[in-house]
């Protein structure tokens, strides 16, 4: 379902930080800091996840030059059982806060929420985003770090990192929330924790035609369709869908996938980078100073998310898959 | 003794590979895989197969993880040719496999000094 | 005091070469345990100890042989069983026993070293795992 | 896009595991392993009262030590990604499984942490093998009791 903002909150900065690995990002320059321990010096995963959280909020924070007590809202979610993390680090940063889990599509979906408190008034600075760490996240989805399972090549790499974006009133000089549509759940019947782009592409493919068509609007109305975390092989397969659907070749060049190009061409990752830090990072880096700088007027953000569990998945579920999107200009 | 080097390359290098092909053709997991394998260890021990390959073959039988099964198939065998149908029951009270304790032990330990490290390469 | 009569032989695959026979202490019926083993194609090398009225028998099979250890190793047993009914034979096709008996007879153990010596290594042939 | 549609377009676009060059690398390194462990075992037979039928625990002990030591230093886990299942297949892979399961969860603590969560991973082959190995054992005292086998 779309929604239309009539007041175009604006996105006001954003703060990311990466790990270690992260450096290798093709969009690392973008990173507000890139820290060379994996746990943030503390004593567990959880612990250096949490850490980053706070960070990434910190930094946040001093860049617009506000503290934790003008900011109303704080919105995120991760990954890992109960959103502890983001849990934990809400109660560092004492701002009001609900927790919001829809995966790797937390990102998109913390800025919706973020966006309609902001449009109804309630909200005069909220920070939305999502984080993950890798060593967390794979022990929980997959196996401890160090066991020596060979990855299949459509396998993705799990991102550490976290970032936030500091969403306000609408402002002239910043990119605005133009719309967004809040994506169903979708289930194609794909069951491999392995291959996350396959069961993710149909619901990428859903909420851009659906977003499209309520919007009134073609693909090459927009400068940039990036979606989150699809990765190379779940890219190829959402541009399949779309070709099927009557999308010209030479539109798709507009589509990019954040996953797929976040690692470069590095086979170490296999099919690209998963994690709801991974979309998290790369928008409210990249693409929010990209539009700030004028080398994008319209893009619209695909975030998706596979809403599976390690015990669904042992129970022999299929993998329910969501999109959500979010569509930002810039005058 | 070269020989003996060389058949254990090659027969320790061949249960790999019907491993690789459960995992790739069959499309089954690491635990299924492991798990499957200790089955047809213990299946081979049973018909009085393992024993013959480990004389051939040495470390290339006694390595992988077949030999689990057939080491517990020997124990629980050697318990019931001694006492009979209840050798059958207490010989699963004395079956031992030194690779379970050894893992055990040496889990234990590397969880004293060793940190899970994330990264790539 | 009885010397112990070494007879050590080393059978190459195949050729049996005249200058691997090494023979230590006044031969006696040393040609004829060659003999014996020689027969069976399956046996790659052997070190065979005599001394008192016992005898060690180490032996490696051939590498292809080595499937059937266990009944090669019996069938050999019996065969020196027959032959020296008189004699306490110990034929064993393990690799750490031919190793040690070829360190006997290179060493040159002493009598009462070597009756020591030979029990340990049939104790430990006999260990099971 | 129907979902029949749409797992054929999954089907061609997903590219199968190259079987050939990865059974090749597991036979290449489960052969490895297997020829350390053949010199491991030749080790204890020369330099320790082990025979060649009592060699094998030390030498499987020992290959698991080795699999704690390129565990603990986050090697193991890329000789898994390059070797696949010839590196999983020999006790060290099932070492590996147990260890690195035991220093994952060192940070719950050690009884329920390191001791509830060792055998995550592994545990089913400890059960499949005891089980089966009971099994067997019966089946064969049966057939044995029949006359069908001896001992």
């Amino acid at each position: 379902m779309v929604i239309v903002f009539q007041s175009k909150p604006s996105f006001l900065a954003g703060g990311v930080v990466a790990g270690p690995l992260e450096k290798r990002s093709v969009f690392s320059q973008y990173f507000d800091t890139i820290y060379d321990d994996e746990r943030w010096k503390m004593e567990t995963n959880e612990q250096g996840h949490r850490k980053m959280i706070q960070e990434a909020c910190e930094i946040l924070m001093k860049k617009s030059g506000v503290n934790n007590l003008e900011i109303d809202f704080f919105l995120g979610g991760d990954l890992v059982n109960q959103m502890t993390p983001t849990n934990f680090a809400a109660r560092e940063l004492a701002i009001s806060f609900i927790g919001l889990f829809s995966a790797c599509a937390t990102s998109v979906s913390s800025v919706i929420v973020a966006s309609l408190l902001t449009e109804l008034g309630a909200s005069n600075l909220s920070i939305a985003g999502a984080s993950s760490q890798h060593n967390a996240i794979e022990r929980q989805f997959r196996y401890p770090v160090n066991y020596g399972a060979q990855k299949p090549q459509t396998a993705q790499w799990t991102v550490t990192a976290a970032g936030f974006a500091l969403i306000g009133k609408h402002r002239e000089e910043c990119p605005c929330i133009e719309a967004a549509t809040i994506g169903k759940v979708i289930d194609y019947g794909m069951d491999d924790p392995f291959h996350m782009g396959a069961a993710m592409a149909p619901a990428a493919f859903q909420t851009i035609q659906s977003h499209l068509e309520q919007r009134n609007q073609q693909f090459y109305n927009y400068d940039l369709i990036l979606t989150g975390d699809l990765g190379q092989l779940g890219l190829k397969l959402l541009k399949g869908m779309l070709v099927e659907n009557g999308v010209k070749k030479e539109e798709l060049t507009l589509l990019r996938d954040a996953g797929a190009e976040f690692y470069g061409q590095d086979e170490a990752f296999q099919s690209g980078a998963s994690g709801a830090g991974c979309s998290a990072a790369v928008f409210f880096s990249y693409i929010i100073q990209q539009l700030r700088a004028g080398s994008y007027k319209r893009v619209l953000l695909v975030a998706t998310g596979a809403l599976l569990s390690p015990l669904s998945y042992q129970q022999g579920e299929t993998i329910p898959c969501t999109a959500h999107a979010i569509e930002i200009t810039m005058k | 003794m070269v020989m003996t080097f060389v058949f254990a390359f090659i027969v320790g290098g061949i249960i790999c590979v019907i491993g690789q092909l459960l995992m790739d053709v069959g499309n089954l997991t690491p635990a299924h895989t492991l798990s499957t394998l200790v089955v047809v260890g213990a299946i081979l021990d049973g018909m009085g197969l393992y024993e013959p390959l480990i004389h051939f073959a040495g470390a290339g039988a006694t390595v992988p993880i077949t030999s689990f099964g057939n080491s517990l198939t020997h124990g629980a065998l050697a318990e019931a040719e001694k006492h009979g149908l209840v050798g059958v029951l207490t010989g699963m009270f004395e079956v031992t496999s030194s690779g379970i304790s050894a893992a055990i032990v040496f889990g234990f330990i590397g969880a004293l000094i060793f940190k899970p490290k994330g990264n790539v390469d | 005091m009885m010397l112990p009569i070494v007879v050590c032989m080393a059978l190459l695959s195949g050729c049996t070469e005249k200058e691997k026979f090494i023979v230590y202490g006044p031969p006696q019926n040393e040609e004829e345990v060659e003999a014996v083993l020689k027969e069976e194609k399956f046996v790659e090398r052997t070190t065979v100890i005599q001394y008192d009225d016992k005898m060690l028998v180490a032996v490696q099979f051939k590498p292809w042989d080595k499937w059937k250890k266990a009944k090669l190793e019996k069938k050999l047993q019996k065969k020196f069983d027959e032959k020296y009914p008189n004699k306490d034979v110990f034929v064993s096709a393990d690799y750490k026993i031919f190793y040690e008996a070829n360190k006997i007879k290179k060493d040159q153990l002493e009598d009462n070293k070597l009756t020591d010596k030979i029990s340990e290594l049939k104790k430990l042939a006999q260990e099971e795992t | 896009m129907e979902k029949e549609q749409y797992q054929q377009l999954e089907q061609s676009v997903t590219p199968k595991p190259p079987y050939f060059k990865n059974a090749a690398k597991a036979f290449f390194v489960g052969g490895i392993i297997c020829t350390i462990g053949q010199a491991v075992s030749l080790f204890y037979i020369i330099f320790f009262d082990f025979t060649e039928a009592t060699a094998g625990n030390p030498t499987v002990s020992t290959m698991v030590f080795f699999a704690m030591i390129l565990t603990g230093f986050g090697l193991y886990k890329r000789i898994g990604q390059f070797g696949g299942a010839g590196s999983a297949v020999p006790v060290t892979g099932f070492g590996n499984a147990v260890i690195s399961a035991a220093i994952e969860h060192k940070s719950e603590g050690l009884v329920l942490g390191v001791g509830g969560n060792l055998f995550k991973l592994a545990g089913s082959v400890v059960l499949f093998g005891v089980v089966s190995a009971f099994f067997v054992a019966l089946i064969k005292y049966i057939l044995v009791t029949l006359g069908v086998v001896s001992w």
